[in-house]
């Protein structure tokens, strides 16, 4: 691997992205997947880096779920966005940031539409003043929130806690990244890095301390692909291509998984589960899984947040010999405690992947 | 043999020198004793060893065909045709069938009249083996005169037969000798290479003679002799004086032929006590079901090695393919080299030339096939599909045609011939369904000819099937592939299975099919499974010499040359193929046609890629000719 | 282990690295004729049995080079050797030869 | 008086027009940017199908033009029409008054790093057709043998993003020959060419094919799609096999891309001074694609060889010597009257 080369790449795929002043937009499924990420990202940014970001309880689905299961055409879908957009323009905002991918790469697919057919965009802005008597508009720039963690990835590592570094030998972390195929594949120029070597999270790993693998299945689909999980019948298809991604990134021996997607973590870290519990393999040290985290859950552990307070609680592979490996102190007994101090429930079977 | 050495030595000749020799006894006979006691024990286990290897069946088969007065017969007339008088050779190359007849038939005489003068006038020594009854008609000669007991100067008549049919043998040796150095002069283009037994067996063989002529030679003067030996006698009385040189000759006579018959077994000469077996077999309807044991071992052993083949086979037209032919192919069966002979066996076109034109009638294809089946056979394949097509054709047989037409796989690369066919049905007005128009099964030829029998025996009977279900009374082929098959491993009772040329030959007799005869210049191809396969040759030539000029091949009839795509081959490559297919046409041009005519697909197509002249179809041709108010 | 009602389903890539080539270098040497073929078609649109069954000299060549033995008996087993491959091969390979050695070689 | 031809590129169809100018008796001088002469042929080793050496070819060439002013390193500053002729001035600070110009200006590789999903300047063992045609130049083989190589043809050809959807013409036979010469050198290694159509066109080229196949190079038809390294930092290659209609993957040890034909850069920059024109495909449009192949739509100003569109080098010597005659007409036409 010449890094140089990839260093070439990745200075022709510069993303310009606004320091300040963001519409931020949430995702559908993440609140209830990671429930603390987006939080987290609120918090940081805000709090901890004290950037203005809004958020309106206004809006509302992307539509990308419905759009990309054949269940709404792209017009309705448009007119969704349109509102999205004119709610930003309302509250003042040009900067766009979702925490979304599905979300991001729809926004992207659709601005381009409307660059290519601006007859069909005039049409959207009727729907959208019919519909909703809202003013059409688009925004100046739009981000994803990865970008934006991206960007303030030195002024994170500048008020981290920890680095993504082996505590007892030293060595850097070796990190594995998978980013959402809709970030960059559709419209390689709208993500940090272009499609080929995303360096969107490629560059927090680097700046928070750890190293970056690269394995041969790492452009593959996490698997998630709405149709594929949505049907019962189909799922197994979902479960291969991820069972291909851990066959490809075994021999290279990975601490942990980082990624920047609803979707993917999700199915990266539950089939690790189902392949556990149907193939009899694990893919972590000691008959562990590999950890997989969202890019806000790292740069809170980074930043020393309480690693339950991240909601790592609700990954089915367990974090704490990661946690471990860092040096980031937890307390066992809170681990299925809720913020108020209630017992939350846990899963059936939380020591499958030990 | 011990007793042999021992007895009659009480009997002493009166005469001086010669005292101490008993009178039907002295010890340079011995050789020949030795070599002949070897090898009639040799023949009679061998004899054993092959009936052993027969199956049961087969050897029943064999014993009653020897009761039956008409195979009986045949078997006579075999063997006294074919293995003294050659007349296989005599018809082919007569210069090479008195060779062969003057050695063969000539000892086989100079023994039988030997026997009878012996017979004649000295009974006493056929009488047993003490009175030297192996050897003492064979050295008559020495006997008489050594023995003044013996009456000599007798039989004067049988001076001259012994002498002349010496004469007659020598004759055949002296060419035999000649052929080595020129082979041509006989007919032959190449000749076999001698293995080292063969060389020995060889020289003796033409030493036994000249040997034996100056042994009588020196006893002519008092054991009588003829026309040739008695003038000899004279010759040496004037150079030598003395009888003292005479004893060495008979030790040489004796010890060549006892080396011969030692030799013999490891030899090609072995042919000559072989065949009268394999003729026997073969007239008792057996067939080859080992490639090295039972028949096919008489048929090795039967290899007069002659190299016939040699000029026969068709690859033989590239000097590099000559070890492929089946006289070598023989010799590695009998050597037990697995590896030569599977790749000969692969090799080969099995276009039946070798087998025609084999004197002894070495049907050497069908061992190749046999070994091919030791290879091939057990190759699992999945035909339950054809079962299938089978009943549900059978649920819609193709009704009302009284003829049933199978173009056969090949036939539909050359749609020409369907055509044609096609249209010289319609306009001789026949009722007729056409079998595999869209779809069909292999006729099992292919199959059979790769050694898969068992394969080849599920797409019989599956067409059987369909063919039965039609019908039909008479199936009509233009394959001489699928021919060749239909007629022998197929049980279609009640169905004529007829060639198409012998279809439009009946047609044109019977009137109902009206053709013009054309200016011009034709010849006819003889596909090899047509002609040789299935014997058909005139009635293709009949059709064609009524609608133009026939003329002739250079090799036609039997010893038409392979087009060289035979389906026969499995190994030879495609340039081996060209050059044979180059080679074929060379022979059919030898009287410059002006067209090409042949009655096979593959023919067809091969013959085209090489000729000059334009080459067609035999029902294509006809169809040209048909005459204009008959056409459709 | 739990039945989900789904599983891990078996790739289709072919990987060449895990093909046999020991196998197929014996083919090549019993018939080198193998490593002919252009994938023209021409064997398998002419074909006798193609009319009935699945049987194609092209794709069971290709799922030899593939390392797939199985795929490729498969396509050959109801071939009937009558040899028109052979006739309309462009590139004069000796198929019915070819189609027996796979069958011996790949059959053990 | 001789008449000034001003040749533009050192390659073989500066070459072969040069000699052909000067044996006509023009006063001709070449420009050529590069420090040798020979352009792309002089970087290469052997030439499909016959694999005769490049550099004798050159070599012989080079001999034909001992009358040519030659300018190596050379640039053309600027050019432009004055009255009847062209005012060139060179980097060398010479100035030329041409009465005819012969753009032979060739074509630059395609870069292979543009195809990101190769790893072309990322993993060790991805190189250029160019790349190999050096290392056989000089002889280098690599130890220990690798076990297995790939070629992936049409890389930046029938690619219309990669900005060329057209065919580059001599990548298949340099493909093919290539892979031969790979196999003749590693004889134990397995060697794959992934081809979308493999077009073996021109005489002989097919009986390359053939030989290729007969050594037992693997021709797998379709396009390479992405490149990774393995942990053993071998590559590990995906591909659809598109006649089985199954996914492939391999890994081997190098992996040849055969980079095709961009227009050349240097020749551009002549053409922007003039306003000569150049179609879609960047390559410059003659002034008829069937009678007029080796003039420009400015009188005087003539095109030789790949400046107009990927060519094999016998197709560009061919122009080179249509190109002379041409220009010999031109000037009778309007300078000798």
């Amino acid at each position: 691997m010449i890094y140089e080369g990839k260093k070439k790449i990745w200075a022709e795929y510069q993303k310009e992205i606004p320091e300040d002043h963001y519409f931020y937009v949430r995702s559908c499924i993440r609140q209830s997947f990671f429930p603390a990420s987006e939080a987290t990202f609120l918090d940081i940014t805000r709090n901890k880096l004290g950037k203005d970001i809004f958020e309106t309880e206004h809006h509302t689905t992307c539509g990308g779920i419905a759009y990309h299961s054949d269940a709404i055409p792209q017009e309705t879908v448009m007119t969704i966005i349109a509102r999205q957009f004119a709610l930003m323009h309302k509250y003042g905002y040009e900067n766009y940031v979702c925490s979304c991918i599905t979300s991001f790469g729809l926004y992207c697919e659709t601005m381009e539409t409307w660059r290519e057919y601006p007859e069909l965009q005039q049409k959207i802005a009727e729907n959208l003043w019919k519909s909703c008597h809202l003013e059409f508009a688009k925004p100046k720039f739009l981000v994803h929130a990865s970008d934006l963690i991206f960007k303030y990835r030195m002024q994170i590592a500048a008020k981290s806690k920890f680095k993504l570094v082996n505590k007892n030998t030293g060595e850097p972390l070796r990190v594995v990244e998978h980013i959402g195929c809709h970030y960059s594949k559709m419209f390689p120029s709208k993500g940090v890095g272009g499609a080929e070597y995303p360096y969107v999270l490629v560059g927090m790993v680097e700046a928070w301390g750890g190293q970056i693998v690269d394995y041969p299945e790492r452009r593959h689909c996490c698997g998630f692909g709405f149709r594929q999980y949505f049907i019962k019948s189909n799922r197994g298809y979902s479960l291969s291509n991820t069972h291909k991604k851990f066959e490809s990134m075994e021999p290279f021996k990975p601490d942990m998984i980082i990624t920047n997607c609803p979707g993917c973590p999700y199915f990266l870290d539950r089939w690790q589960y189902v392949i556990a519990e149907t193939q009899g393999k694990t893919y972590g040290q000691d008959g562990h899984g590999i950890p997989v985290f969202t890019y806000e859950e790292v740069a809170g552990l980074v930043m020393g947040y309480d690693p339950w307070d991240l909601g790592l609680q609700t990954h089915q592979v367990s974090v704490e010999p990661l946690l471990d490996k860092i040096g980031i102190p937890y307390d066992p007994a809170k681990k299925y405690l809720g913020k108020n101090g209630k017992y939350l429930g846990e899963p059936e079977k939380p020591h499958c992947l030990k | 043999m011990i007793y042999l050495l021992t007895t009659n030595l009480q009997q002493i000749s009166p005469e001086g020198i010669i005292d101490r020799y008993p009178n039907s006894y002295n010890h340079f006979v011995l050789p020949f004793v030795i070599g002949i006691t070897f090898i009639l024990i040799y023949l009679f286990i061998g004899l054993i060893r092959i009936l052993y290897h027969l199956t049961g069946e087969d050897r029943l088969k064999l014993l009653k065909s020897l009761f039956n007065p008409k195979t009986a017969w045949k078997n006579i007339k075999d063997i006294f045709c074919d293995c003294l008088l050659h007349t296989k050779i005599w018809k082919r190359k007569p210069l090479l069938g008195y060779m062969h007849s003057a050695i063969a038939f000539g000892w086989f005489l100079l023994i039988v009249v030997g026997h009878i003068e012996v017979w004649l006038f000295a009974p006493r020594h056929l009488s047993g083996l003490t009175e030297g009854s192996l050897y003492y008609p064979i050295f008559y000669r020495f006997f008489i005169w050594i023995n003044p007991a013996h009456e000599t100067l007798r039989g004067s008549v049988f001076f001259f037969i012994m002498d002349f049919l010496l004469l007659y043998v020598l004759s055949g040796i002296g060419l035999a000798m000649f052929k080595r150095v020129r082979s041509i002069a006989l007919g032959m283009r190449h000749t076999t290479k001698p293995s080292l037994a063969d060389r020995v067996a060889l020289y003796c063989l033409w030493l036994i003679f000249p040997l034996r002529l100056l042994a009588e030679g020196f006893t002519a003067d008092l054991s009588g002799g003829g026309f040739l030996t008695r003038p000899l006698n004279w010759v040496f009385r004037a150079f030598f004086g003395n009888e003292l040189n005479f004893l060495p000759t008979w030790w040489a006579y004796s010890i060549c032929l006892g080396l011969f018959f030692v030799a013999m077994p490891f030899s090609r000469y072995m042919h000559i006590l072989t065949e009268p077996l394999l003729i026997l077999f073969r007239n008792a309807g057996l067939k080859v079901r080992h490639p090295r044991k039972g028949f096919a071992e008489a048929e090795i052993y039967a290899c007069s090695s002659c190299g016939l083949c040699l000029d026969a086979c068709p690859m033989n037209v590239q000097k590099k393919n000559l070890k492929y032919s089946s006289v070598y192919f023989m010799r590695f069966l009998r050597r037990h080299n697995k590896r030569k002979t599977r790749e000969i066996a692969e090799k080969c076109l099995m276009c039946g030339k070798c087998y025609a034109l084999c004197p002894v009638g070495v049907n050497s294809p069908a061992i190749r096939r046999a070994i091919r089946e030791t290879q091939n056979n057990k190759i699992q394949c999945d035909y339950s599909y054809l079962g299938k097509y089978a009943e549900k054709s059978s649920e819609n047989p193709k009704s009302g045609g009284k003829i049933l037409y199978f173009a056969g796989c090949m036939s539909h690369l050359t749609p020409t011939i369907i055509k044609s066919v096609e249209t010289i049905l319609k306009a001789s007005g026949q009722d007729y369904e056409f079998m595999d128009r869209n779809e069909g099964i292999c006729c099992g030829r292919p199959l059979m000819l790769a050694g898969r029998g068992d394969a080849a025996r599920q797409t019989i009977e599956a067409n059987s099937k369909i063919i039965r279900n039609s019908g039909c009374t008479t199936l009509l082929v233009s394959c001489p592939i699928c021919l060749k098959i239909f007629k022998e491993e197929y049980s279609l009772k009640g169905i004529k299975v007829i060639h198409y040329t012998q279809f439009i030959d009946s047609l044109i007799k019977e009137g109902k099919l009206k053709v013009s005869k054309s200016s011009s210049a034709i010849v006819y191809h003889d596909p090899c499974e047509l002609g040789r396969g299935c014997g058909i040759y005139e009635e293709p030539r009949n059709v064609l010499r009524a609608i133009a000029e026939l003329k002739k091949a250079s090799k036609e009839r039997d010893e038409s040359i392979c087009c060289g795509y035979s389906l026969g081959t499995l190994t030879l490559d495609e340039k081996d193929k060209a050059k044979i297919a180059e080679s074929s046409v060379s022979s059919l041009m030898a009287e410059n046609p002006q067209e090409i005519v042949t009655a096979c697909p593959m023919c067809y197509r091969a013959i085209r890629s090489k000729a000059e002249v334009p080459v067609k179809d035999f029902a294509e041709i006809v169809c040209e000719n048909i005459e204009n108010n008959d056409k459709n | 282990m739990i039945d989900f009602g789904f599983g891990v389903s078996p790739s289709s890539r072919i990987n060449l690295d895990s093909a046999d080539k020991e196998k197929f270098n014996e083919l090549a040497i019993a018939e080198p004729d193998v490593l002919k073929c252009m994938a023209c078609g021409s064997c398998s649109a002419s074909c006798t049995a193609a009319a009935f069954e699945d049987t194609s000299l092209r794709r069971a060549i290709l799922s030899l080079q593939n390392g797939l033995g199985d795929d490729a008996s498969k396509l050959l087993s109801h071939c009937m050797l009558c040899g028109k491959c052979t006739m309309v091969c462009p590139r004069g390979i000796n198929t019915r030869h070819l189609i027996l050695s796979i069958q011996k070689i790949y059959s053990l | 008086m001789k008449n000034n031809i001003l040749v533009i590129g050192g390659g073989p169809a500066g070459l072969e027009a040069s000699k052909a100018l000067s044996q006509m008796g023009y006063n001709v001088i070449l420009a050529e940017k590069e420090k040798r002469l020979g352009g792309h042929l002089a970087k290469w080793d052997r030439l499909f199908p016959d694999q005769v050496s490049a550099k004798e070819v050159l070599d012989s060439m080079l001999s034909g033009i001992k009358d040519v002013k030659c300018f190596t390193e050379t640039d053309v500053n600027s050019i432009n029409l004055l009255d009847r002729s062209f005012n060139a001035m060179l980097s060398n600070g010479i100035t030329v008054l041409a009465d005819a110009v012969l753009l032979a200006s060739g074509f630059d590789m395609f870069k292979a790093e543009k195809k990101e999903e190769y790893g072309y300047g990322i993993y060790d063992g991805v190189l250029t057709n160019a790349d190999l045609e050096q290392a056989f130049r000089e002889g280098k083989s690599s130890n220990p043998a690798p076990k297995a190589i790939g070629f992936v043809h049409c890389v930046g050809s029938r690619d219309e993003k990669a900005g060329n959807p057209a065919c580059s013409k001599v990548c298949c036979a340099t493909a093919v020959k290539q892979a031969i010469e790979t196999k003749e050198l590693y004889p134990d290694a397995k060697v794959y060419c992934f081809y979308m159509d493999l077009r073996m066109f021109g005489r002989h080229y097919e009986d390359l094919y053939l030989r290729a196949q007969k050594s037992g190079i693997r021709f797998i038809r379709g396009r390479v799609s992405e490149v990774a390294e393995t942990a053993e930092g071998r590559l590990l290659v995906k591909a659809e096999d598109t006649l089985s209609s199954r996914p492939l993957k391999v890994t081997l040890d190098r992996l040849v891309l055969m980079a095709g034909m961009r227009p050349s850069e240097a020749g551009h920059k002549v053409g922007r001074q003039l306003n000569l024109s150049v179609e879609e495909d960047g390559f410059f449009s003659a002034r008829d694609g069937l009678l007029s192949l080796q003039k420009s739509k400015l009188p005087g100003f003539f095109y030789a060889g790949a400046c107009t569109g990927p060519k094999t080098l016998p197709d560009t010597l061919h122009e080179a010597r249509s190109a002379a005659m041409e220009i010999d007409r031109y000037i009778k036409e309007n300078f000798r009257k």
